[in-house]
């Protein structure tokens, strides 16, 4: 079966070049979908074989490499097509291809009757063959591929609708900013690449080559400017601090796009890629510390922002933003095991977020077209009261919400109850993790709130919705509402796979399904980690009892403030104005980099066109010409026509000449 | 078939020949006589591919007399290596391409812009084949003619400066390159070299003055054509000028020429030299890089805003030129292939918008994608090799040229280029969506008819090759591989002889005379390719970027 | 022959004046006489050193420049009196259409 | 009673010109005697005599015979300068007659003059005497006074004959003056004796007489070959001039110019080649610097082809600065392909030209490279080859010149030059710029060519590509020809 990994991204690009060549001729929107899901289906069931393979076998022997065909091979460089197959990338394309086909699914009766719809369903396809290409990939360029590759498909899904200016510019600004990334990932690449081959004469991008040359890697130095320069890459593509902003843009797309790409799957490939060369980053005490410490600011400071945004999906993606950076602080403290695990329940309830908050947007939609009426049908301050009309919504909607509050024995608290203990007890940053801890502790609040008082909007209290439209409101199809059930079902139940050892009911199957791949990581971390006093059961308990009340509190808040005496809200703003407006604006990050660099890089170039290239470079060159017309003009008028002018000349000539030789 | 190469490069002008009998005035046959011919040599340099042994050495070779007169003895001495191959390739390649997209564009002197289009092709096969420097510089001038008229017969508005321009500003270095050569060419008469070959004076030692002024002179000629920063403003000049198929031939063809010289001639000529000026020339490169791009980012002609952006692309081969290793040297040549087709491509995407709208000014336009989805499609990918996307063409040049270059001494260079990457991005991506997204507002782009099957034609061969560069370079690569191995062990020998790079372990570099042919592939696995032996020893875990020239 | 060099300075005065006639005056005919004035320096040159080298080379050139001068002389005048026909001048100034 | 013994001369190095002198004369005759209009017979007539010399000049190559006691010689020096300004007079006579006709000035003298012209040419090439070099140069200076002041009705032309005639006289002056010191310095006029009396003196340099002799003569020869700052009759001479004789003396009387430059500073002044080297280098920079940049601004086409020429002078004394086998053999290829390219590029500017030499603007060029694309092609063969644009004769011929002067250690010269040759590209470049990226603006009449012109035309196009294309051949000849130097 593992021989056959290639035809896991094959599936979809298969479905891409039918829907990309001839959708436009097939015309009938179920084929297409079709198709789509199919594909995508297919490569689900083959992932499904890897997966029961692998169970089968014995720890040791579940990494393989499948070559497809030599790729760029010059002078010491060599990149082969080659997958990698081992327990890591397994559980990726699980989750790549599982939720990826339900949203297929899903879209089928989302973007009904949307011009383009072959078009979407092409892009889609296109972005999990190279989601599964990342994933897959068994050197770090093919990985690049596909790393670029869904930063090319976010960039066409975002512009989907590209006759909105919006969609085009969020587009744009998603594909630059990964480049950002990607030129901290190139960076990277060449200088392990360099220092490999420099100092051992080993000439490599192969992870498992990496892999087994990496105890020859220094602590820190090289080391932490090539990890650092993944990082960059890592947070481009993960919308991280400081490269964060294109995200929230990115729900110009519609919505499948943002659950599949912006929430599920391409967003956590940066945590992947950490995962992937964990070797390596745990090699640098600093690099790791960078991370956590980015991690947990961006989970805080994300969060602010989605307590402020009216936008169900901008709530949504600052909560992704998040999310991803509970991630990457998992990371960070070295409890990679973990982070993927939170990646993978994260991919389950968030996608069903955002899915649910689709399904709203759609019935709401549809409601004020009827109705010919113009509100935002995104804003929530339109919307209230939806769990009548829709409840399949609404209960898959509030057990995701659940999850990723963190209430036990929901997906999300299992996942983000590990990162905080591990934030704790990790033996790597000191004393700084108590402020990681407690910085995660709050940012988990923030969350449980804001999520909260999306649910409260959306669903609870009177419905603000236009009364005329209010008849037309009802559930969605069941294309929509079945991936909801799915992905609801696997959000709540999903954590048990990685189960707290302490809780100790279950195995943490997780865990230990992923120790061949992270034991050489913890083994490097071991030797510079401070062995402090393990803490002890009971602060774990502790702790854990605390983050739970810390999401109560913040469901508490939540529910004052918008179902109990829902004027509180504008109190507040009325009470702290500046506060909300700086967090409305999401703190004006965005002017802040528009007034850095994007402006000046414009101003600097019509400079360098219109003051260098034209004036100085070309002046100089036709200043060149125009020095010799001149030249040519003073000449011509020696050119008297008088001939005593020109005997004189001779004469001159002849007195010179005579001169310089007598008087030499 | 042993003369298979001078018949490539002169079909065209039996070609011109054949023109010369059709009446000016049926254009039709002449437009699809001259696609025969290009066709039939693009046929004929397939024997070429397909009898080229995978070796260092020259193939091919013809050397007959032609001039011997005083001190003098000029031969009519052509071959190809893995090096000229695949732009020789690319030059029958692109001929056809161009011929097919000028049955609209020109209506008036179809006769004269074929004949032009031709003499053209001879021109730049010439000078891709010649071994014999003297012979060279005749193609290399001679190439100048046919492109000074097109631009200036068929060209725009400032067509007659342009032209000027550029036929001016290159003789200006071609000359002084000609003063260089014979200085050469009076160089090895001493040292008992008896005619023009270019190889006999590959094995021509010359003290590091003289090699510093010959080497500055054909940089100079060479510098003028790549175009490299700060000599670049012929270009955008001729680009905007010149006709669709002009701007493509001298986008895809004639700037290799001057890439082409620093790799055939330049460096091998003055391997001491070349590695004194590569930081110079690595610094101009990489600003060309930087500036081209930021230049391009604020254009409102796209024509202008393509020829800034293959500044840029010129600008990473010669980075990876100057990496003196066979990762960036192969880049650097792979580099070359594909700009010559993205380039070409994105000139004419151009082409076909400005036949449309007889506008280039990117404000005109918006919102397309909804008229003609074809085009989009294809404009998309096009735009897509040209930034360098994994997967089309320009990303392995790209990424081989960085390689290299991070391996070699320019690793600051190198970290600064690749923020070109970036940039590439930006503009390419913001033109892109100013003309194709967005409302399509304008009453007079509402209309546009998408491309039809001609156009259609003339894009797919060029897409085809994007992404089949871009996914299987391995032929590519394996045929330029062992001339490139070759190369760059000559220029590291004596590199080392003169000790440009003082490196503690010079021992494991090979020694030996440069020019003989000697396999070099072993030697590249004892010395790992032109990466500096300098760090090894001296930085254990030494910051990545250590400049060597910083440590001493 | 001990004074030659009274010859030479001699002519070499005959000469300069005549060049100084040429880009001084503005008649054609006495500019054309200045020109003869310096060939007949050239003569007096001529003759002596060939007096003094006792060699016959001198005075055998001397002749050729006399008849080559008066072929010039015909000619000269034919070419003046040509242009005096067309401009009724023959002032050096009138000879100017042709400039820059 | 003691009789005279009359030596024994063999005349035979000297019966090209005898052979032209005696057709001259009786051309003369026959024009004489012959009824008025129609001339064309005279120029056919001399047509073929000028080829019939060709031959015989060409029969003698190899052969190496002096007579008149060592003033005169025949060798291969001599008969290639002989067949190069036979090619250049016999092109002018081709292109004269039917210019003559329009221009109605067409009296049966031109062509003996043209003939005598040639013959004083052919004694400065082959004189190895100051004497037979002075006879010859005035032979053929007097006839090309009356030759540019030839259209009587033209003030232009007059003026040119007045011109060129008054500084031509006074160039002699220093001429011979230079002679004159020269025979007093080393008492004789021979020039190989001349060679042996100053290799035996100590330190020539120091010889006041001598060198100041050298420079005169210097100063008169660059008159001839309108080298800066002896050029300025150059433009309006060659402007006023009618054109086919501007033709004729742009190539033919400068080649001459070299021909005797060449053979008395290489045969009798070897030893003071530093001297006159270093002289000659900043001669050569002046010419092509003031030549080149000088034609830019013009617009009369016939001017800027005197600024052309006074440019390619400069180019030739590149070579000669050099004074190597390859400058000077440089210099024989570039006088020979010179000719064809020039009087080519004359001949069309006499057929887009009207009457009274109007229409001789590079404006009227405007749109000749559709209206007549082959009198274009020819004119653009013509451009390149001067601009020195390969593979037209001309690039050759800069290349041995450059070339000489770099084999010498003349870099910087080299460079100069080639910058030189870049910026004359510009005008060279403007004239096409006008045949084919314009437009003309009035209606384009029809241009009749003669056959005569036809065949001049076809002689310089071959003339232009073929020691372009294969020069080693030619190339060869001028090796030959500068050995016995």
């Amino acid at each position: 079966m593992f021989d056959n990994v290639w035809l896991i991204p094959l599936f979809p690009l298969i479905g891409f070049l039918i829907n990309g060549l001839f959708g436009k001729k097939i015309k009938n929107e179920a084929v297409i979908g079709g198709i789509g899901t199919l594909m995508i289906f297919l490569s689900f069931l083959v992932s499904c074989g890897i997966l029961m393979q692998m169970i089968g076998l014995p720890p040791e022997q579940r990494v393989f490499e499948k070559v497809l065909f030599p790729w760029i091979h010059s002078g010491n460089f060599k990149a082969d097509m080659a997958f990698l197959v081992d327990p890591l990338s397994v559980i990726m394309i699980m989750v790549v291809t599982g939720v990826g086909s339900l949203i297929h699914l899903y879209s089928i009766g989302y973007m009904h009757g949307e011009e383009g719809f072959y078009r979407f369903f092409a892009y889609l396809n296109l972005f999990c063959m190279s989601m599964l290409l990342l994933v897959l990939g068994s050197n770090m360029l093919v990985m690049f591929i596909g790393w670029e590759g869904v930063g090319l498909c976010s960039y066409l899904l975002i512009g989907y609708y590209f006759h909105k200016k919006s969609a085009g510019d969020a587009a744009k600004k998603a594909f630059v900013m990964n480049r950002v990334g990607d030129f901290g990932f190139l960076i990277g690449l060449f200088t392990l690449y360099w220092w490999f081959g420099s100092n051992h004469n080993i000439w490599t991008v192969n992870f498992v080559e990496i892999k087994a040359a990496s105890h020859l890697l220094p602590y820190s130095g090289v080391v932490t400017f090539a990890t650092l320069c993944f990082f960059v890459g890592a947070t481009g593509k993960s919308a991280q601090i400081p490269l964060f902003t294109w995200l929230p843009d990115a729900m110009e797309g519609p919505t499948p796009v943002s659950a599949l790409i912006h929430a599920a799957t391409m967003v956590t490939a940066g945590v992947y890629m950490i995962g992937r060369m964990s070797f390596v980053f745990v090699k640098s005490p600093e690099t790791m510390m960078v991370i956590a410490v980015v991690g947990a600011a961006t989970a805080i400071f994300a969060a602010t922002i989605g307590t402020a945004q009216n936008d169900i999906k901008r709530v949504l993606a600052y909560s992704t933003v998040s999310q991803l950076g509970f991630m990457f602080l998992a990371m960070g403290v070295g409890a990679f095991s973990a982070g993927i695990f939170h990646l993978m329940t994260h991919a389950f309830f968030k996608a069903c977020l955002f899915l649910g908050s689709g399904s709203v947007i759609h019935s709401m939609h549809h409601a004020l077209h009827k109705i010919h009426a113009h509100d935002d049908a995104q804003d929530m301050r339109n919307m209230g009261g939806l769990r009548k009309a829709m409840p399949i919504t609404f209960l898959t909607f509030l057990v995701s919400t659940i999850a990723i509050s963190g209430i036990p024995g929901f997906s999300g608290f299992f996942s983000k109850d590990e990162i905080l203990w591990m934030a704790f007890a990790n033996p790597y940053h000191g004393n700084l993790n108590i402020v990681l801890w407690a910085i995660g502790a709050i940012a988990a609040c923030f969350t449980a709130f804001y999520m909260f008082r999306l649910v409260f909007m959306t669903f609870f209290g009177e419905c603000r919705i236009n009364p005329k439209a209010k008849g037309y409101l009802h559930e969605s199809p069941l294309v929509i509402t079945i991936p909801l059930m799915v992905l609801g079902t696997l959000a709540a139940v999903g954590g048990y796979l990685g189960m707290p050892k302490i809780l100790g009911m279950l195995p943490n199957y997780f865990e230990h399904w992923l120790d061949p791949v992270f034991e050489l990581a913890n083994e490097y971390g071991s030797t510079y980690a401070h062995h402090g006093a393990h803490p002890s059961h009971a602060i774990e308990w502790g702790l854990m009892g605390l983050s739970v009340v810390i999401a109560l509190v913040g469901i508490a808040i939540a529910f004052t403030m918008y179902v109990k005496n829902t004027e509180l809200p504008g109190k507040f703003v009325a009470t702290f104005p500046t506060l909300h407006r700086v967090v409305y604006n999401k703190w004006y990050v965005d002017e802040l980099y528009d007034y850095i660099f994007v402006n000046p890089c414009k101003a600097f170039g019509q400079f360098l066109w219109k003051g260098f290239d034209v004036l100085v470079i070309d002046g100089v060159v036709n200043g060149v010409a125009n020095v010799v017309m001149g030249f040519s003009g003073i000449f011509r008028y020696l050119q008297s026509g008088l001939i005593y002018n020109y005997a004189f000349s001779m004469v001159l000539g002849v007195v010179v000449m005579l001169g310089y030789f007598i008087f030499k | 078939m042993s003369n298979v190469l001078s018949l490539t490069t002169f079909l065209p002008i039996l070609g011109v020949l054949l023109l010369l009998f059709i009446p000016k005035d049926s254009k039709g046959v002449l437009r699809n006589v001259t696609l025969a011919v290009t066709v039939v040599t693009f046929l004929v340099s397939l024997i070429i591919l397909n009898g080229f042994q995978t070796n260092a050495e020259f193939q091919f070779v013809e050397n007959v007399p032609w001039i011997a007169a005083g001190p003098f003895v000029m031969r009519y001495n052509i071959g190809i290596d893995g090096i000229s191959l695949w732009l020789v390739i690319l030059t029958t390649f692109i001929m056809p391409i161009a011929v097919l997209s000028t049955y609209t564009a020109v209506e008036e002197k179809v006769k004269e812009y074929m004949i032009c289009l031709l003499l053209l092709e001879t021109g730049m096969l010439g000078a891709f084949i010649s071994l014999d420097l003297f012979l060279f510089y005749i193609f290399w001038e001679v190439m100048l003619i046919p492109m000074y008229f097109m631009i200036g017969i068929w060209g725009g508005k400032n067509k007659i400066y342009a032209a000027v321009k550029f036929f001016i500003y290159t003789m200006v270095g071609s000359l002084l390159m000609l003063v260089a050569l014979v200085y050469l060419y009076f160089q090895g008469l001493n040292a008992g070299i008896t005619d023009f070959g270019l190889l006999h004076f590959f094995s021509l030692k010359l003290d590091m003055a003289t090699q510093i002024w010959l080497f500055l002179a054909f940089a100079f000629a060479f510098a003028i054509k790549v175009p490299m920063f700060p000599l670049h403003t012929w270009l955008p000049d001729a680009h905007t000028e010149a006709p669709t198929a002009g701007s493509v031939i001298l986008a895809a063809v004639l700037l290799k020429m001057g890439t082409y010289g620093y790799v055939r001639f330049a460096i091998p000529l003055f391997p001491e030299a070349a590695h004194k000026f590569a930081p110079l020339i690595a610094t101009l490169a990489v600003i060309g890089i930087i500036y081209a791009a930021l230049v391009a980012m604020v254009q409102e002609d796209v024509k202008k805003l393509v020829a800034y952006s293959s500044v840029a692309h010129l600008g990473f081969v010669m980075l990876g030129v100057f990496a003196f290793n066979v990762e960036g040297i192969s880049g650097g040549m792979l580099q070359m292939i594909n700009h010559g087709i993205s380039t070409g491509a994105l000139f004419l995407i151009v082409g076909f918008i400005y036949e449309r709208r007889h506008t280039r000014l990117i404000t005109d336009f918006g919102g397309l994608s909804k008229q003609m989805p074809i085009f989009a499609t294809v404009f998309m990918i096009v735009t897509f090799s040209s930034v360098g996307l994994p997967g089309t063409n320009g990303f392995v040049g790209e990424f081989l040229i960085l390689l290299g270059a991070f391996e070699s001494q320019l690793r600051w260079w190198t970290i600064i280029a690749t923020s070109g990457v970036i940039l590439s991005a930006v503009y390419m991506l913001w033109v892109f969506q100013r003309v194709m997204f967005g409302e399509l507002d304008n009453p007079k782009n509402q209309k546009l008819p998408d491309l039809n099957a001609r156009e259609i034609a003339i894009m797919v061969p060029l897409l085809v090759m994007i992404f089949f560069m871009g996914l299987y370079p391995k032929p590519f690569i394996d045929k330029m591989d062992p001339a490139i191995k070759k190369l760059v062990a000559q220029i590291r020998v004596s590199s080392v002889n003169a000790s440009v790079i003082p490196s503690p372990n010079q021992t494991m570099m090979p020694t030996g005379n440069p020019g003989s042919s000697m396999p070099a592939g072993h030697q590249v696995e004892s010395a790992p390719a032109g990466h500096p032996a300098a760090e090894a020893p001296a930085a254990p875990h030494g910051a990545p970027a250590v400049n060597p020239h910083e440590q001493k | 022959m001990e004074n030659l060099n009274s010859y030479l300075i001699v002519s070499a005065i005959l000469f300069t004046i005549g060049t100084i006639g040429v880009l001084t005056r503005k008649n054609v005919i006495v500019i054309f006489m200045c020109i003869e004035l310096m060939l007949n320096a050239v003569n007096l040159t001529f003759v002596a050193f060939s007096r003094y080298l006792g060699n016959l080379d001198g005075q055998v050139f001397v002749f050729f420049i006399m008849t080559v001068a008066a072929a010039e002389a015909a000619v000269g005048l034919a070419l003046i009196i040509a242009f005096f026909n067309n401009k009724e001048s023959i002032d050096v100034e009138d000879i100017n259409i042709m400039k820059w | 009673m003691d009789m005279i013994l009359i030596p024994a001369v063999n005349i035979m190095p000297i019966l090209p010109e005898i052979a032209l002198s005696v057709l001259a004369m009786a051309l003369l005759l026959i024009n004489v005697f012959s009824p008025g209009g129609q001339k064309s017979y005279l120029a056919y007539i001399s047509f073929i005599g000028i080829v019939a010399t060709a031959v015989l000049v060409a029969s003698g190559w190899g052969t190496h015979v002096e007579s008149f006691g060592g003033s005169v010689v025949l060798d291969n020096f001599a008969t290639f300068f002989k067949i190069t300004f036979l090619i250049a007079a016999g092109m002018s006579v081709l292109i004269s007659d039917s210019y003559m006709e329009r221009e109605g000035c067409n009296h049966g003298e031109l062509y003996p003059l043209i003939l005598f012209t040639v013959v004083g040419m052919m004694l400065m090439a082959s004189g190895t005497d100051l004497m037979t070099i002075f006879l010859g140069l005035e032979v053929m200076s007097v006839s090309l006074y009356i030759l540019a002041g030839f259209n009587r009705a033209s003030k232009k032309s007059n003026e040119a004959g007045l011109k060129y005639f008054l500084l031509g006289a006074f160039s002699t002056g220093f001429l011979l003056y230079g002679m004159a010191l020269i025979y007093g310095a080393t008492g004789t006029t021979r020039l190989y004796k001349i060679a042996a009396i100053v290799g035996q003196m100590t330190l020539p340099s120091a010889n006041i007489m001598l060198v100041a002799g050298m420079l005169l003569m210097m100063t008169g020869f660059c008159f001839k070959i309108a080298a800066a700052p002896f050029h300025m009759w150059t433009p309006d001479v060659y402007e006023g001039a009618p054109t086919p004789m501007t033709a004729f003396m742009s190539t033919g009387a400068k080649a001459a110019g070299f021909a005797a430059l060449l053979r008395i500073f290489l045969l009798a002044l070897p030893t003071l080649q530093v001297e006159w080297s270093q002289v000659l280098w900043v001669l050569a920079v002046l010419t092509m610097t003031i030549g080149n940049i000088t034609a830019l601004r013009q617009d009369n086409i016939k001017r800027i082809l005197a600024y052309s020429s006074i440019a390619h002078a400069g180019y030739a004394l590149v070579g000669f600065a050099a004074g190597n086998g390859t400058g000077t053999a440089g210099i024989l290829f570039y006088m020979f392909s010179y000719t064809f390219m020039n009087i080519g590029a004359f001949a069309i500017i006499i057929l887009v030209s009207k009457k009274g030499e109007t229409n001789g603007n590079v404006s009227d060029f405007a749109g000749l490279g559709f209206k007549r694309p082959l009198l274009a092609i020819a004119m653009t063969l013509f451009l390149f080859s001067l601009a020195g644009v390969p593979p037209a004769a001309g690039f050759i011929g800069k290349f041995y010149l450059f070339s000489g002067a770099i084999q010498k250690g003349y870099i910087w010269l080299a460079i100069i030059g080639v910058l030189n040759s870049a910026a004359s590209a510009y005008y060279y470049l403007r004239i096409m710029v006008y045949m084919y990226f314009k437009e003309s603006t009035e209606e384009f009449e029809w241009i009749s060519i003669s056959a005569p012109v036809a065949l001049a035309l076809i002689i310089a196009v071959a003339g232009t590509l073929i020691p372009g294309i294969v020069p080693s051949f030619f190339l060869q000849f001028a090796q030959m020809a500068v050995k016995l130097i």
